[in-house]
């Protein structure tokens, strides 16, 4: 597949296609695995009366709803006023908003907890934390509008983010690049067996 | 001894009392709408006269990529993009290839051609969802109808107006590309990197940060990032007080809140002697 | 504006205590996060489902499946060719099913065939990719002119000298600098294969503060990203208040 | 007092076109778009229309062979001060004096167009026209020469890449077969390693499990391969040890190569029996309600120390402050960029990048893995090389580094 990238020939590109639609289907057929997973932990715990168990039942009357309602008719992920859309707009997303949406509580306290100018490093970090949080709202504008231009918190904000914030993407790049493309060469190569459970 | 287990405490404080003041701070300016000024910056700038020197008929491309978690950030941004395209009398084609927001997008095109009497198929053109993006991207390329036969709501694209020679990127006059997944570099590398479309991206804040050396390297001709680029789109189409501007206020009260517990959590460390380790 | 009917009212009631729930985690563990948290695994679950059944699956592998069977009914066509294709189309499917082996803890080891294919195309995938978009973009990038660099540098410090005023090109030629040096240092730093002392540990050490800056100034941006998301949240609140409103109005 | 921002002008900005080409940035300084007050009396100086000029067609190179690439001169008018070209329209025929059917209406400005129908054939002529339309006329050109679609065999902008991978292939194969034959490699010893094996003992200590998420990746990401090795690991010290381990999965692929990893790591300490794969579990494949469980489950379970190995998004921060809440000693590892900032300010220690791959080879002591970090540092060795040979080609003739960085680049 590696050599597929070099070559734009219309074969080469009808091979990478189908193999790729392959791993997609294997893909699917693990899911139904990992939903056995799912369902024998849960039927464990209910089955056993383990502590919190009767919410193992929601997990499964939901997923057994959920699959039903979906799998039963065939439009049901296109009709915005089906139950199946409904469940979805309803119950799920304001979940996943709403988990995504904590994270303004959690920036805040880890703010609050790991900025301390402890070393010349922490210092740093806070530093251009500060000023790049400064630098993007409307109040660093008040702060230091007055400055000459250059100088406003706006402007080392932005030179912050331009260049030494592009440096240290750069590096990383780099060696994840390189780190990316020794591992695969590895699994070709047939010597990166931890995914066989680490035997030899 | 009193001031110094004064500001231990402080370092000890509850994290719930943060989360309250957060809450609290967040929460008031919603309410209450101040109205802080919002300075435009060049690469949103650059987005608006792109589009503001389109003469009207022209197509642009407006494909929009975020789901319900997202849509915080992304719809007003969306909504203010696509609210200038339309008041300019520009036609717009739109796809989502995120199918958590496949029809919170059909929503919001379908509001806004409304509010400017924009008609489907006339204006505007909704493609819809397909999987695996990249590919989708390559062939629209070549032509719009490979992955797309029909639109999203089943007609053929030859039966719309709109669509009649409009073939591929070629016909389009830009990309502003709304997107909350890494799929962005999808439409740099292809459409825009491949084929040559004029692409800007309009992204989270988070993201943003990502894409400056795009916009720097000249593969984007303008970045509109978070709310904070959201409400500047705003403020250059002459609507100041809708979303983004209107939650511009509480997001930098609860930045300055933050940053007051970075000054008093650093007070209270240098007070109490640095001996407490974290 | 959309009319509030009873359904919408009561679904969105249903979306705003699930907000809620989820909020309640801040305070601690409770039975509504517990609540919130088991339902929405279940419906994501079976969500992904039908999701992937309706999309990938049928698209994918039923449909073609199908129509690769019904082709041996058509006339025209060579049978080998007809085969061919039955067979490409039936084959991901096999591997697909050995993965069905790990229900059975006797024969789980034949699972380990198709995550060999899996793994193995993607690495092929992979490899060049990343090289290109990860290493030589990101070199090429690099490869600037340092005349125009120290160029633009003395520019502005001539004219800051001649005219006491500056141009700030000055910045952005030193802005440029550090994307180099920096780079170059932050590589040093995540040199593995050498001790880090001399030069090594002097270029690993700005490599380091170099990263340090640029980890602050993501953690900065980010915040307004998650304070929007908050406000999305609180907006979303307010507008189940009011619609409960328009509702008993109506 | 309100202090209302001056519209600025971005000088940071403007100046980069200045430093790389003369030419760019005086059209972007000097033609300023006229108002539309004087849009008028603009256009009437406005040259007289004409047809596109310079008409060439040929086969779209590094492709699959379906395309051509048409290129013209623009029209007069059509530039950046007078913009009165509406569009152009392209005409093909496979005859070149007749037939000529209207493919497509491009906006004014463009100067080319890739022409991808699919009824173009392969290794058939084809000819093109395109016409340029103002307000009132429309101008045809002149035809075009043939053009043939066809496939190449080789992408000619890629080359620099193909030179990487197989240089990097052979030095990787080098150092792998040198550390074979015994050959030991230094690896520097890594902040965050030497915690991992600590941080068992305490949860050994407390009695209480270990969490071990392996993040949002797919199997094929090389963070999440890093994982496995890390999990190996720790999974052979908690056999050892007989803490329990608990590992919730978001990919299924990733967690059937879980329960792999730690059936293998049990079964080589000779407890197989005790290893339970219901600890090793999948909950979902969606970001946040997998992200929720797995916050119940640290409240809940109270492990004495989390793990985060692999890809992360917006959950790390969600994941490390629930930890820390719950008092557990937290390591984290990725290469997902914007993440890092998070893990690093709530978790104890944090493998940034590379370390995090670095890591596992250093953890699993194995000479190929040791020996394909040496090639990864080879990797950065010519990387930096590249970087200062293009200075000094720079220093020498300008037009020849940018050929150079161009070429590097590739397509």
């Amino acid at each position: 597949m590696a050599f597929q990238y070099f070559v734009p020939h219309y074969l080469s590109a009808a091979i990478y296609q189908n193999a790729l639609n392959w791993t997609i289907i294997i893909g699917i057929f693990t899911l139904v695995v990992g939903i056995g997973s799912l369902i024998s932990l849960h039927y464990d715990k209910i089955a056993r009366r383990k502590e919190h168990w009767p919410y193992s039942v929601v997990t499964m009357v939901a997923l057994a709803l959920m699959t039903v309602i979906g799998l039963w008719s065939p439009d049901a992920i296109q009709n915005p006023r089906g139950l199946f859309m409904h469940l979805y707009f309803f119950v799920l997303a304001p979940v996943t908003a709403t988990m995504f949406a904590l994270l303004a509580f959690f920036i805040a306290s880890a703010a609050y907890r790991a900025f301390r100018a402890r070393t010349v490093l922490a210092t740093l970090l806070l530093l251009s934390a500060v000023i790049v949080m400064l630098g993007r709202v409307p109040i660093g504008e008040y702060m230091t509008g007055w400055l000459p231009e250059g100088l406003r918190f706006s402007d080392i904000a932005r030179f912050i983010l331009d260049y030494p914030n592009t440096a240290a993407k750069r590096a990383i790049y780099i060696g994840v690049g390189l780190g990316v493309a020794a591992t695969s060469l590895k699994i070709i190569l047939g010597v990166e067996r931890t995914w066989l459970g680490g035997g030899q | 001894m009193a001031k110094s287990s004064f500001w231990q405490k402080v370092i000890d404080i509850d994290r719930r009392w943060i989360y309250l003041v957060i809450g609290i701070v967040t929460f008031v300016p919603i309410l209450k709408y101040i109205g802080m000024p919002v300075a435009v910056t060049s690469e949103v700038k650059a987005v608006y006269d792109m589009i503001e020197s389109l003469p009207p008929g022209s197509i642009v491309m407006v494909p929009m990529e975020f789901d319900p978690a997202t849509a915080a950030e992304l719809e007003p941004m969306s909504r203010a993009v696509l609210r200038h395209c339309f008041s300019r009398n520009l036609k717009v084609i739109s796809t989502a290839f995120m199918i958590d927001g496949v029809v919170l997008i059909e929503r919001d095109l379908r509001e806004i051609a409304a509010e400017y009497g924009k008609e489907y198929g006339q204006d505007y053109v909704y493609l819809g969802y397909k999987p695996y993006m990249q590919i989708v991207l390559l062939n629209m390329g070549e032509n719009f109808r490979k992955p797309f036969p029909r639109d999203y709501y089943g007609a053929r694209l030859d039966e719309l107006p709109m669509m009649f020679g409009v073939n591929n990127y070629s016909n389009i006059s830009c990309i502003v590309n709304i997107n909350a997944t890494s799929g962005a570099d999808y439409w740099i590398n292809y459409a825009s990197g491949r084929y040559g479309a004029k692409l800007a991206l309009g992204v989270t804040a988070v993201m943003a940060t990502d894409y400056y050396a795009f916009l720097q390297s000249g593969q984007i001709f303008g970045l509109i990032g978070g709310l904070k680029g959201a409400a500047e789109y705003e403020k250059l189409i002459g609507r100041n007080k809708d979303v983004a501007n209107r939650s511009m206020d509480a997001v930098s009260v609860a930045h300055v809140f933050i940053i007051l517990f970075i000054v008093i959590g650093n007070i209270a460390f240098f007070v109490t002697g640095r001996q407490k380790r974290l | 504006m959309q009319e509030v009917t009873f359904g919408t009212v009561l679904w969105m009631t249903s979306a705003a205590f699930l907000t809620i729930c989820i909020f309640s985690f801040l305070y601690r563990d409770n039975p509504l996060y517990r609540f919130a948290e088991h339902l929405v695994v279940g419906v994501s679950a079976g969500y992904w489902i039908a999701i992937l059944y309706h999309t990938s699956l049928t698209d994918l592998w039923i449909e073609p499946l199908g129509a690769s069977i019904s082709a041996f009914g058509q006339p025209g066509g060579s049978f080998v060719a007809k085969f061919g294709a039955l067979v490409l189309n039936i084959l991901p499917g096999l591997i697909g099913l050995l993965m069905f082996s790990r229900f059975f803890a006797k024969t789980s080891w034949i699972s380990r065939w198709p995550i060999a294919f899996y793994l193995g195309v993607s690495a092929g995938v992979a490899l060049p990719l990343f090289l290109q978009s990860f290493v030589v973009r990101q070199v090429a990038a690099n490869m600037v002119n340092p005349a125009d660099i120290f160029g633009t540098m003395a520019a502005d410090l001539t004219i800051l000298f001649n005219y006491g005023n500056s141009t700030l090109l000055f910045w952005q030629g030193f802005g440029e600098l550090i994307i180099v040096v920096g780079c170059i240092c932050g590589l040093a730093y995540f040199y593995f294969s050498a001790e880090h002392k001399g030069i090594m540990g002097g270029a690993a050490k700005v490599g380091i503060w170099i990263l340090m800056i640029g980890f602050g100034a993501t953690f900065g941006y980010t915040v307004m990203s998650r304070i929007s998301l908050l406000i999305g949240r609180f907006n979303y609140l307010i507008s189940w208040v009011s619609a409960i409103g328009d509702f008993l109005r109506i | 007092m309100v202090r209302t921002p001056k519209k600025r002008l971005p000088h940071l900005f403007l100046s980069t076109f200045l430093l790389f080409s003369v030419s760019i940035a005086q059209e972007n300084i000097a033609i300023d778009k006229p108002d539309s007050a004087f849009q008028f009396r603009y256009e009437m100086l406005a040259p007289a229309p004409g047809p596109p000029g310079d008409i060439a067609a040929k086969d779209f190179p590094n492709d699959p062979g379906e395309a051509v690439l048409v290129t013209w001169s623009n029209a007069p008018g059509d530039n950046d001060v007078f913009h009165t070209v509406d569009a152009y329209l392209i005409y093909r025929s496979d005859n070149p004096d007749s037939g000529f059917v209207l493919l497509s209406r491009i906006p004014g400005g463009s100067n080319s167009y890739s022409d991808s129908d699919t009824s173009l054939v392969n290794g058939h002529q084809y000819y093109y026209k395109v016409a340029s339309r103002y307000a009132q006329d429309t101008l045809f050109s002149a035809v075009s020469g043939a053009a043939t679609p066809s496939a190449q065999l080789f992408h000619t902008q890629r080359v620099v890449v193909l030179a990487l991978m197989l240089a990097f292939s052979g030095f990787a194969l080098f150092f792998i077969f040198h550390a074979k034959r015994g050959k030991t490699m230094y690896v520097r010893p890594i902040a965050g390693i030497n915690a991992v094996d600590e941080a068992i003992g305490r949860a050994t200590e407390m009695g209480r499990p270990i969490l071990f998420v392996p993040g949002l990746g797919d199997p094929s990401q090389v963070a999440t391969i890093a994982a496995f090795t890390v999990l190996a690991r720790v999974a052979r010290r908690v056999a050892e040890y007989q803490t329990r381990i608990i590992v919730p999965n978001y990919d299924p692929v990733v967690m059937a190569i879980c329960q792999e990893v730690v059936k293998e790591a049990y079964t080589a300490e000779g407890r197989a029996d005790a290893y339970n794969e219901r600890d090793v579990y999948f909950v979902t494949q969606d970001q946040f309600p997998y992200t929720a469980s797995v916050n119940g489950t640290m409240l809940r379970e109270r492990p004495a120390t989390n793990f985060y190995m692999g890809k992360f998004y917006a959950e790390s921060l969600i994941l490390s402050e629930t930890g820390f809440v719950a008092g557990s000693i937290q390591i984290a590892g990725t290469d997902e960029l914007v993440q890092i900032p998070f893990f690093v300010a709530a978790c104890d220690y944090t493998l940034m990048g590379e370390e995090l791959y670095a890591a596992s080879a250093y953890l699993s002591q194995e000479p190929q893995q040791l020996g394909t970090i040496k090639a990864q540092d080879i990797g950065k060795l010519i990387a930096i090389a590249l970087m200062v040979i293009g200075a000094i080609v720079y220093l020498f003739s300008p037009q020849a580094g940018a050929m150079l960085s161009a070429f590097v680049q590739g397509g």
